[in-house]
């Protein structure tokens, strides 16, 4: 039976479940098993699992995300959460020196079951420091896998792959994801990693987008559809390994193609997508592709600059008529008038 | 008290601090201040009491705490507001926030929230004071939480090796976020004593008696200043409201009512109060003279940052 | 007058006359004053401008950097120096959340003039942990420049516009380089960064490297040239800021582009060369573009596995056919016969 | 010497260590070992006492300069050798070197070069351990250098919290590379503090006596086993011969001849054969019996490693 969860309840059916089948999950970071239960996503699993595998634990992300390694060669498969990606900038070392090449480096004789949920902040003057989103940087270290979820539906399957897979899973969380709903199924499934998913079909371009952005996408070909404008939305789901396939499909088809990321755009995962685009089926592009991404620029605090900073459907909406060769239309803006920009929606009301 | 004279100021940046925030308190539901704000309401006394022993030209760096600290350094309240409203003309022009708090004029130099990060260039700034021969001392504040980041052990380690004119002011508030001490801390190790293993002079105090941060922080600071390299400060303290928003949050059952209504009653205003006007160190008079500028300090700041207009365009990425 | 220095000669002149006109340059770094300065990039210094300014430090890569930023900010302009890019990982929270920042998030108030030296290595079994190449994750983030020079000339003009610059720089260098000879002007000068260099021209195809593959790429364009195939060959030098403009033009010349670069493939450099060609000049692509970089994998130890790892010329000139449309000739090999692979030159006997 | 009967033990350990290291020493010029090697030559003691106090079940971590402890716990000197050598058979197929051994079947779980690095994984380890309710113990080796990493101090105080049962071994050999204790740690300072500062019961020894090191290493295991929590153990000692590679190189004057044949008078091998022959406590002819047979082990370890094929593929970079 299918029933409607938001995003961060799937995000803890899928602990609950992996769990409960296996006693070597447990589930660790700061604030965990604290009242707010990260955002919501950690609730009541202190008092399901017990205090043993659902812990707190120091302000300590390098050496605790190596204890976690650790852990995991001693046969236990952890959890690790972040409230912010940029927390994690700690722990880089312990995670590209060490959990991404540990299976290799000693010659596959071991592995290292861990999943690190990092958690993408946005909006409400989150700020240079809160809001990073840095999925290309562990999508460029070969021994890591990347996961960025824009549904509850794959929040739940894909949460619940990343903690069967063997090997170390950076699972990304966009904070503005969280309140949203969707048809959920009951129990155990997976969304196997390393699968694209087409979450709109259309002839006429293809936009490829991550997390997030896949909603802002969506509600931009709905826009276009309106015009006469077909858009095929391919939500990444999984950045490494990268379904290329499912890529090069749609823009063989489409033959025109549009990448919007919640990361920097230079040097981002847009680049790599267009780059695979320009090997890989060169001649059915039609006109240049195009990336709709952040500005490579710190995160401006001011919900004023915000505002101008964060792209949002109406962005995608503008570069997919250009890419159709549509002269540039202003657009009327997908939000009601004197709605703030700096938030996802009324159930989200800050301070965090 | 080691200088009765500096009575009136400790009073004066204790209660700016207070009402500034009791004022962002009561005006966040507006949602017209769209940032994360951490209040230290409960713990003006070691903002206080610690800047008050800095000279002007000394420097400050904070965490995402660090209202009291920028105030108590000197900080414009303007400025700080309008930042806060995310105004052009806020500290930061808009770019900060409250957690990216500046005043380069009173040697506040920053503050950012990722814990513990501040500490190192603390260090690296109070070196940098060294090297071009500056008789500055550098002060950094940051919460117990930070002693479980590498980084404070590292820069420790150098600021003893260099023989540093730092102060490390730890105000110890019991919790992070809603975690307390003993999931995160050996039961019965004083915070103190994990930076005393790297050879730094360490002591304890009362964080809510304003006096007594007042004379710690200033034996240190003199240290500093003489070349007697850093201090480690340990300052017990207590949050009052929420970690992040402008709520009380006792409801959460994350400590307890007991807890909190024990350090309630320390309240480093009152406790002022009662005891300054009973000695007779202060006057009644004065104190209320000082309450009333803070007042319209606090009312003129605000409407200046409601009245400022927003930032047109974000700070670029390079110096040029 | 033009003498030919080695590369890292080149760079410990560089220092002494940024050193020499500006006394608020220092220099830090575990080894500095050793006896063997940082592979000879930093000798004599010590004697020159004493202890103050010429530092050893703890190993504590995080702390350090912080103890740097601070330093800038009061006043000084360090440099500070990792010897193996792969040791920088432990103070990737203090560069990228911090100096990268800094200037931007208080509003420009303040700036960070910071050098980071970091040192690629390469061959000898320097294996997993000590031979990545992450030019990529600097140049994605917003408020790095990211330089890496090719020769001796660009090491010493580089380096003094690096220093000399008032944002973080991060200043990779390859250890393979380290022998390289090359004339270099004596006294001051710079080479400004953001902008590329033509290190040869060719009208028929084009290959962008980075670093170290600029001189296979040399090496691959002399062979190609026998065959009567022109490549151009465009050494980036400095990631960020990025030349577009240099490698357009040339791609709109050739209609070819072949990217060359240390790092891994996959989210790497050549992802964003490829992107800014498919859009900024997808009409002049004749073929599809191509990539030599790593395969996706951690550096193996073996001498044996790391000859197939690393592209060497053969590579380039393999694929420079390809895009050509010259059938596969299986092509001699470059080196002569018996020379091992892992050394760059006879020079260079190991251990480190 | 609280077990004489582990004596000879002691001495083989030490001795294959030596032996070992002495022969790729002399090899190394062939330049068919193609990789940094770090040798402990000179440092045996530490890792034969402290392995020595082990179980076969029990497991060990370490860094760069791993040959001792990889041996001392008793991994296979043919896949060590022909890692070295970067063979098919050697113990990480080829893929690791001599900064990458692991040997899972005694329980040496892996060395990694980047400094302290290895600790957190260590007590992961320990903590791992704990949660499947298996009795074993992880000792961590590292080299005074490495206390200098915050993740050290992130690693001791986590283990001190959950009284993990884990051995912090750390081997003060008075270098980080040629940069010596005074760039590096404040004077006067021993490193052991900066761990007693966390809480944690901290022993000091002589590094090149392998009856002590094996006598507070065995306290300490045993403590560990029955759920007394961590401990940390400073063994003082030196290296003899360069940093990295197979050469002396006191002609670099980073440290004093003097300063050098101060300890090479302390050779571990040489101070158990002189006390415990003298003392009858081991027989002449047992010792040599030993070394004859280290020497047959050394001899087949390099024809093996120098006979084995080279790795056709790199191991794969997924874990299926
Ligand atoms: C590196 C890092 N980890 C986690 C956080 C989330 N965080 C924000 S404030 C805070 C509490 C820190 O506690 P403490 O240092 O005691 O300061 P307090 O809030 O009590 O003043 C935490 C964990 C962060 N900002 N940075
Ligand atoms: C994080 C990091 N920084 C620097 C290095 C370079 N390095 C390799 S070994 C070493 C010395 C470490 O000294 P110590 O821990 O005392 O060990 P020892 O070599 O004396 O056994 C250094 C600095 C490294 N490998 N990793
Ligand atoms: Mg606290
Ligand atoms: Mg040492």
């Amino acid at each position: 039976m299918t029933r409607e969860l938001r995003f961060f309840q799937a995000l803890r059916e899928a602990t609950e479940i992996a769990m409960s089948r296996d006693p070597s999950v447990y589930i660790m970071g700061l604030g965990v098993p604290d009242p707010k239960g990260i955002f919501g996503s950690t609730l009541g699993l202190r008092e399901k699992f017990g205090e043993a595998r659902v812990l707190d634990m120091p302000t300590s992300e390098n050496g605790m995300t190596g204890v976690a390694i650790g852990s995991a060669l001693a046969g236990m498969r952890p959890i690790l959460t972040h409230q912010r990606i940029d927390f994690a900038l700690l722990s880089i070392e312990q995670i590209v020196n060490q959990a991404a090449k540990w299976h290799t480096m000693f010659g596959g004789l071991m592995k290292v079951p861990l999943v690190i949920r990092m958690i993408v902040g946005r909006g409400w003057g989150q700020g240079p420091q809160h809001s990073q989103s840095l999925q290309a940087w562990f999508a460029h270290v070969p021994g890591l896998k990347v996961v960025m979820p824009a549904t509850p539906h794959d929040a739940k399957g894909l949460l619940l792959a990343s903690i069967e897979d063997d090997n170390p899973v950076i699972f990304i969380e966009h904070r503005w994801l969280y309140g949203m709903s969707g048809p959920v199924p009951e129990g155990h499934y997976t969304v196997p990693l390393g699968i694209a998913r087409v979450a709109r079909e259309g002839r006429d371009l293809t936009i490829v987008s991550t997390s997030y952005m896949t909603l802002e996408a969506l509600r931009a070909a709905e826009r276009l559809a309106e015009e006469g404008i077909a858009a095929e939305v391919v939500d990444l789901r999984t950045l490494s390994p990268l379904d290329e396939g499912t890529v090069l499909e749609s823009v063989r088809k489409t033959g025109r193609l549009l990448v919007t990321d919640t990361g920097w755009k230079t040097f981002g995962i847009g680049a790599e997508i267009i780059a695979r685009a320009a090997e890989g089926c060169l001649a059915s592009l039609r006109a240049a592709p195009v990336r709709v991404c952040l500005p490579d620029l710190p995160t401006p605090t001011s919900a004023a600059l915000a505002a101008r900073f964060y792209p949002r459907a109406i962005h995608i909406w503008k570069e997919a008529r250009n890419l159709m060769g549509l002269a540039g239309a202003e657009g009327r803006p997908f939000e009601p008038p004197g709605v703030p920009l700096d938030v996802p929606d009324p159930s989200f009301v800050g301070p965090f | 008290m080691s200088d009765p004279a500096k009575l009136p100021i400790l009073y004066e940046l204790m209660l700016r601090i207070r009402r500034v925030e009791e004022r962002i308190a009561d005006l966040y539901s507006e949602q017209e201040m769209r940032c994360p704000v951490h209040l230290c309401i409960g713990q003006e006394a070691t903002a206080a009491g610690a800047c008050a022993a800095l000279e002007r030209t000394d420097h400050v760096y904070s965490t995402h705490r660090s209202h009291g600290h920028y105030l108590g350094k000197g900080g414009s309240v303007r400025a700080m507001m309008a930042e806060i409203y995310g105004k052009a003309t806020g500290c930061s022009k808009g770019n900060g926030g409250s957690m990216h708090l500046v005043d380069l004029s009173v040697g506040y130099m920053g503050s950012t929230p990722i814990v513990g990060s501040s500490i190192p260039i603390g260090v690296g700034d109070a070196f940098g004071a060294v090297l071009r021969g500056e008789k500055r001392v550098t002060m950094v504040f940051f919460g117990e939480g930070a002693t479980e980041e590498g980084v404070f052990h590292e820069s420790v380690n150098f600021a003893v090796l260099r023989k540093l004119p730092v102060v490390f002011l730890c105000e110890n508030n019991l919790y992070s976020v809603y975690s307390p001490m003993s999931v995160r801390q050996p039961a019965g190790r004083e915070v103190y004593s994990v930076a005393q293993g790297h050879g730094i002079e360490c002591h304890q105090g009362a964080g809510n008696d304003v006096a007594a941060v007042y004379d710690l922080a200033r034996k240190a600071v003199r240290k500093a200043r003489e070349g007697g390299g850093p201090t480690f400060l340990e300052l017990k303290t207590y949050r009052w409201r929420e970690h992040c928003g402008p709520n009380f949050d006792n409801d959460l059952g994350y400590r307890t009512v007991e807890e909190y209504e024990e350090w309630r009653k320390l309240c480093p205003l009152e406790a002022f109060e009662k005891r300054y006007l009973a000695s007779g160190a202060v006057a009644a008079d004065e104190l209320r003279r000082i309450a009333e500028r803070i007042e319209r300090e606090v009312a003129d700041a605000v409407a200046f940052a409601k009245s400022s207009p927003f930032p047109q365009e974000a700070q670029g990425v390079y110096a040029p």
